[in-house]
């Protein structure tokens, strides 16, 4: 099939369908509304139901109730709905129930505005909600990414049996690019001995997160944390563009990378070696591949669309073994290549002060 | 090449409506595209944009903070973005809404066309952006006319192909008036 | 005597008033306003008798209205 | 010999965790009998909820779901829509349902979703030690309405069984009793309906069941039995609010 | 000169950013007459909501909260707890009062808020694009219901002022439209009656106003005024559904 | 006055009265639900209200809406009612609106159980909400601090216009201690430029977050970031107790640090030097003081109540100048202090390898 | 014959049963069960028709009645 | 000084009251106290314990892994607590509820007293918990019983001052049953 020309919305939307998602639950909000808009018009056509709930503190409860017993399914929303959706979230996390959630994030705090922004970092990758817990990150740069990593949710949310966010702004949402819309082989996850349908010839089963046996909820908890562990193992993506010699990294993610790139083709054409490293997944952060980076001494600027939050990562990676050095841009303002080249050249002309 | 072009106007003069054709355009000349709208979709009454950018590489950044050219629907968007345009940029701008005294530059083309006025003859005041990018299109040559048309087909709905002629003529009239003398510069 | 105070710039062309005007006074302008409507505009002056349905009917406060 | 009286089979053997004269106990019970009776044990799923009624997962035997508080009506949506063969119960309290859970009850109610609502109306918040909810009658001293509940602070108690009957979307809305057995025969017949509606898809089968809290009304178990017919049933008036006889609203 | 009709005072001289043809700008001025007429503009506190009329606060020369989606009712109740003697006014759409806000709006009401809430129904969710929302009628296309809403899948819509008159703490309650010149003069008493209940302390005043959506209807203005009295007049039946004399609540 | 024995939830309900708090909205939930309970009984005779409201999502706006008038206000939940809350706050943040919130942490995720938990650091300090924002953090560990933060609370959150969180969990909520119930002065903050109570002979004005003038909201955010950088120079509050020598310094706040104080007080009985740093304010967080004992070579160990969340803020004031290890105990199993203890020996004895 | 079969260890003491025993042929006994609760036990066995009243009525399900 | 003592029970038997009882006492006899409940309030028909330390310097944590003292009302709490008892510590159980072969140590002191029938003969089967928490202090000495009572007028609502005399009969019952013989050990 030829490339068509697309959305990123229409995209994730798209690749949820051809992911096998037949359920979705959702509120309008900007900038994501594309996503419910178009699935209300294509779910009913393959057998599923798109519900728009009263709200988002619904809309994550049905995706609760439809993921407990097996089926796919997703919710959409931008960042103050993300915010409502907290509480389920940290269910969905304790009682292991598989699901999509999209945040085409937009301008906060509060009602903000609806521009770009990357300001529910921490919130996606440190959990909003309560307790110990963590959820798969993605963060797509491109639309074609917006399709395919909407589809790699939806198996690692399977695989893990955890919400998988799709985490991608304003600016991802709402452009449009070549997509090419490629049909996923079904994968076999085996919810059999987990999933909700009844307990035929079986006792009734359950899905919590309540546990109030001697040490049992402690127990659970080391569980989840050794499932978190073995992902931050096995399920790091990372775009990691450093070759030798480089003077600088930059490290960015989204719709920052995008800018970021122009900004970083702009230096080496002009005979500087600077690197890019664009993490894929958010959590797990890929720490050791920047930590090596740092091993070898490179100099890293964290740039975000926010005052500074994946750059705590970005530090924890290297503890000290290089500079790191931050450059972000709050929403209300989306810099241009040329912004981001200003402060790569001023941090090659020394010009910044590492903390 | 690397061609960005910002488009900007009064929300629902079909702004987005041009950019995407362009943008369609230019894909089915073989580049590589992007489309960033830039609307309030929350916010009535507002003012619409969107980035285009056409090129022979990979984009990256899908927005542009000095672009080559601007369509500029309304006197705010003339302001705003008027003085961002690279020198040897192209700037066209609807001389119906916009008083020829809004703007000066020496270092690029500046093209008024009077797109509502244009659009009214036709029959349709929608098609006054319409009118623009024709205008744009002749002016800088960015993509084939004929891209164009199918782009319509692509872009536009079944049952909205029979407008696909007009939309072409509102096409032909914007290159007419851009080639008018005293359609170019500032008169 | 009626006196019609229209804010031309601020008239978005609606109709409304035209619509529930009792006396049919109103019409549609030719003149495009800064935000590329065509305001409304007093026809027949002579007609009204300043009842202030126009004003009233207005979404966009454009008329105001003396007698 | 002949069987009376005996537990139903859909309940587990394990001894509720409920205060002594405390109806959720018999409530439970006339679930398991509906259970039963509907014969749809291996095909139900249930949304439970967060008060007194959240062990109900180690009492029937059942697939159950934990919700969020307040929020099983949209836990239960998902599973309905996804699962439409399935028969979805849910158990509720007046804190869970009438407070924080209004605008999804409510919601569920309206869309028409085939779901069957047990909503215990106990006047207080259990589970929490006794707070006023919702449904605390005038004039009732509760933990953080010490002084009584008084209408010009915190409103009069609402009626949650007259609101949702209004509903196009609800099938069948009933309020009963459990506190003597005339009452608690009415009781099972509703909750019987209750399930039917949902077997017969014809939107939501909602029954309220007024019900004792002896531990937080600060009463021994027969004084809070008595207590429902003396305080309870008069303001909340017992009665079929609304029956769907066929499915004309479709 | 007589001035037969001039602008409020306490409208900003701000231009409106509504669509052409849009009620919100009526209501809004409605609105500025009651506070003009009630004298209150110097002890009013809105609360704004999330929706096409967010733009309250540069509209009216008042001091304004923003709240967020759905939960103005609960901002304003902060506020008038702790301002007894501030006059508070909402002005909601439905997406916000009938959705999101559901539960709010209910319990504000319940517990007899002393509130004036304007709640502007265009059966559409107008400020994101024109998705359903719970007050959309049967058959009308949406964004998220583009073969027009069905009954089976996504509920009735919903009454929100028959609902919220059955509450207590409802002072008054009426529906109203401002289509024609005189549905809006009863339109404009309805509104005075909002704020009147407030100032006399009988709970709250609620008018729900029937207004247009142009643009997310589809429709030209004019046809979309029409389109109040074919389509949802019919449905949504106009008058006042509460009118409490005296404070004989309390 | 003599000291009263005292429920550390009461004696946060008696520090907001004495604090002038005059407004309360709340939503029952364990283990906190004495102080609504409290409050329910006095506030009225003091001028006051007291709302249940119909859930956490409404008592945070009610806050919202009494601080956006200046009035000193309150709202108090725990874990899962916080994550509800937690658009409310962003809000709160973005509109910069004054107001106090009180979580008694309980076990998450999810409904998790009702025993003591630090599972919300996270949350708390990185903000479950959408968009960049910070709120204080205050941590107690006694009865006593239990009351005397809550004072400093409503002074925080008027001084800098901001949430002011009080993070502390079910072992401080429910335990007994002698309290002094010491009454503050009363300090007087102008909110006469802000603050809502009608337009009377001035413009109507408004408490908000909304900004979609060109560039406005960027730079609202980076004003918020600038009064966060004076705050985190100007308000950390920390207990330092690491004399010269140490071999070890634990680093802990609120309950555990009572554990840890016990365990650490054996390894110095034992013979042993062993050092005890216990932040107090959680945001902005000790990291100047942090680093300055790392700078002095001495190994951390940060202990928490949950699987490791503070620690990184431990790292991060380190960054690689003194080895950073954690010890945790999830909610559902209360350490004691010999477990602490425990792993204190290990460390000392070399036991246990450095990440 | 009526046979009622009591659950001792379900017992907990609240008395509905015995109230609510048409023939009053039920009362509190003198056993401490595990939990502390004195358990109900038949006092009257010849009294007891097996209508099943106690059964249902008891909120702990401790007493099953067969005929 | 550094006392530490766990009371555990089923919820409604009075455990907490017991313990805040004993804590209130320490402290006006001049000690550092602390009283730390686990109740699940949000679980009807649990267990409840808590534990009670005082000390003559200011308490770390007030939660231990091994105390020196218990009490226990029933069963399952002999069996959860009696074996974290330091080897010298005291274990006091409730003979009602608990049989005598339940549990054995022979490095602490048992003591088992039938709380719930000397309770229902003072007439209120309340005041089991205040039997045992007698026998406590009568074996262990920690606090004076004269402090108890002191405790017990400020503990107790205005209202319930009447009832004051009945627990001080409560707890001079359980010292006695303490002090009979055969009340100690595991017989
Ligand atoms: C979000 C959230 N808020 C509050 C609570 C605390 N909570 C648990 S149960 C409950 C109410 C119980 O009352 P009700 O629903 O009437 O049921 P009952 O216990 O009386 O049967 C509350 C407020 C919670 N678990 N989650
Ligand atoms: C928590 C949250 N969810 C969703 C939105 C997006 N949103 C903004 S306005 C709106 C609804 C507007 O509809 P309505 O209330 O009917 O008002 P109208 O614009 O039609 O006047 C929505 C869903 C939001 N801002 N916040
Ligand atoms: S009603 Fe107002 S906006 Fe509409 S045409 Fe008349 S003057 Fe213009
Ligand atoms: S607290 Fe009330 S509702 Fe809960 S089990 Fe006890 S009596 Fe029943
Ligand atoms: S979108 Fe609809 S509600 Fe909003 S301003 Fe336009 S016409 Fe009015
Ligand atoms: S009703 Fe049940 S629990 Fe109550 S006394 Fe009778 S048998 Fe025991």
């Amino acid at each position: 099939m030829a490339k068509t020309f697309e959305k990123g919305n229409v995209a994730i939307a798209k690749a949820a369908v051809a992911a096998g998602c037949k359920y979705y639950f959702g509120y309008p909000i900007t900038p994501q509304s594309d996503i419910p808009e178009y699935l209300s018009g294509v779910l009913p056509s393959v057998g599923g139901q798109f519900v728009q709930a009263e709200s988002e503190v619904a809309s994550i409860n049905m995706l609760l109730g439809a993921g407990a017993t097996g089926k796919r399914a997703m919710t959409s929303s931008s960042s103050p709905g993300i915010s409502l959706k907290q509480e389920g979230i940290s269910y969905m996390a304790g009682s292991e129930v598989p699901g999509v959630i999209v945040n085409v994030q937009r301008s906060g705090p509060g009602l903000g505005g609806i521009a770009p922004s990357q300001g529910d970092y921490f919130q996606a990758t440190r959990g909003g909600g309560h307790g110990d817990y963590r959820i798969f990150v993605l963060a797509p740069s491109s639309v074609q990414e917006m399709y395919d990593l909407t589809v790699l949710a939806f198996d690692l949310a399977d695989q893990y049996r955890m919400p998988a966010m799709v985490l991608a702004d304003a600016m991802l949402g709402m452009m449009k690019e070549p997509l090419d819309e490629w049909v996923p082989e079904p994968k076999a996850f085996d919810k059999g001995d987990w999933a909700l349908g009844g307990a035929s010839g079986r006792p009734g089963r359950r899905v919590k997160s309540l546990f109030l046996g001697d040490g049992e909820l402690a127990e659970h908890n080391w569980r989840l944390a050794e499932k978190y562990r073995e992902i931050r193992e096995k399920a790091v993506r990372v775009d990691v563009q450093v070759p030798d010699g480089c003077e600088l990294a930059v490290v960015a993610f989204g719709s920052a990378a995008r800018i970021a790139k122009s900004a970083v083709d702009r230096a080496n054409d002009e005979g500087r070696r600077v690197g890019l490293i664009r993490p894929i997944t958010l959590w797990p952060f890929p720490t050791a591949e920047i930590r090596e980076v740092a091993e070898r001494g490179v100099p890293l600027l964290a740039v975000e669309l926010n005052t500074g939050q994946m750059v705590e990562d970005v530090r924890l990676s290297s503890e000290g073994r290089s500079p790191v050095t931050f450059a972000g841009w709050p929403p209300g303002y989306l810099p241009s290549p040329d912004d981001v080249y200003g402060e790569i050249a001023r941090r090659l002309a020394g010009g910044e002060k590492v903390a | 090449m690397n061609h960005d072009v910002i488009m900007a106007g009064f929300g629902g003069q079909g702004i987005l409506m041009i950019g995407n054709l362009l943008a369609v355009s230019g894909l089915r000349q073989g580049l590589q595209v992007t489309f960033f709208p830039s609307y309030g979709v929350e916010m009535r009454g507002g003012t619409a944009n969107c980035t285009v950018t056409l090129s022979d590489r990979a984009v990256g950044s899908p927005v542009t903070s000095r672009p080559f050219g601007v369509i500029a629907m309304n006197e705010p968007s003339v302001a705003k973005f008027g003085p961002r345009i690279r020198p040897g940029g192209v700037l066209v701008w609807n001389a119906s809404l916009v008083g020829p005294d809004a703007f000066a530059r020496d270092d690029i083309r500046s093209v008024g066309v009077r797109c509502n006025e244009i659009a009214e003859d036709l029959g349709n005041a929608k098609l006054a952006s319409m009118v623009a990018l024709g205008a744009y299109v002749a002016v800088t040559g960015v993509v084939d006319v004929a891209r164009i048309g199918e782009a319509l087909s692509e872009v536009l709905p079944e049952k909205a192909h029979k407008l696909i002629p007009l939309n072409l003529d509102a096409i032909e009239a914007g290159r007419a008036a851009a080639d008018e003398p005293g359609g170019d510069g500032h008169g | 005597m009626a006196k019609l105070a229209i804010r031309e710039e601020r008239c978005k062309s609606c109709g409304i008033c035209i619509e529930f005007c009792p006396e049919n006074c109103l019409e549609i302008g030719d003149k495009l306003n800064a935000q590329g409507y065509r305001c409304v505009r007093l026809a027949d002056p002579d007609a009204c008798r300043a009842c202030g349905i126009c004003g009233r009917m207005c979404p966009d406060v454009v008329i105001e209205v003396w007698k | 010999m002949k069987a009376v009286f005996t537990r139903p089979e859909s309940l587990t053997d394990k001894p509720f965790h409920f205060c002594p004269g405390c109806h959720h106990g018999v409530i439970h019970r006339l679930v398991a009998e509906a259970i039963d009776h509907y014969g749809v044990r291996e095909k139900t799923i249930g949304a439970a909820s967060v008060g007194c009624s959240v062990f109900l997962y180690d009492y029937f035997d059942i697939d159950v779901v934990e919700s969020p508080h307040g929020r099983a009506p949209a836990v239960a949506t998902g599973i309905k829509r996804a699962n439409p063969d399935r028969f979805v119960l849910l158990y509720q309290g007046d804190g869970d349902l009438a407070a924080i859970g209004t605008a999804e009850i409510i919601h569920a109610a309206n869309r028409g979703e085939n779901l069957t609502v047990v909503f215990v109306n106990n006047t207080v918040y259990g589970m929490t030690g006794g707070q006023m909810a919702p449904t605390t009658l005038l004039g009732q001293p509760t933990t953080t309405s010490p002084y009584g509940r008084e209408f010009g602070q915190d409103g009069y108690p609402i009626k949650m069984t007259e609101m949702l009957a209004q509903l196009e979307g609800v099938g069948y809305a009933a309020r009963v009793a459990v506190d003597t057995p005339a009452r608690l025969a009415k009781a099972r017949k509703a909750v019987f309906q209750a399930f039917e509606t949902q077997v017969e898809e014809k939107g939501m089968g909602f029954v309220e069941i007024l019900a004792t809290c002896p531990t937080n009304w600060g009463l021994p178990p027969l004084e809070a039995v008595k207590r429902v017919e003396t305080e309870m049933i008069p303001y909340f008036p017992l009665g079929v609010y609304k029956e769907r006889k066929g499915k004309d609203f479709l």
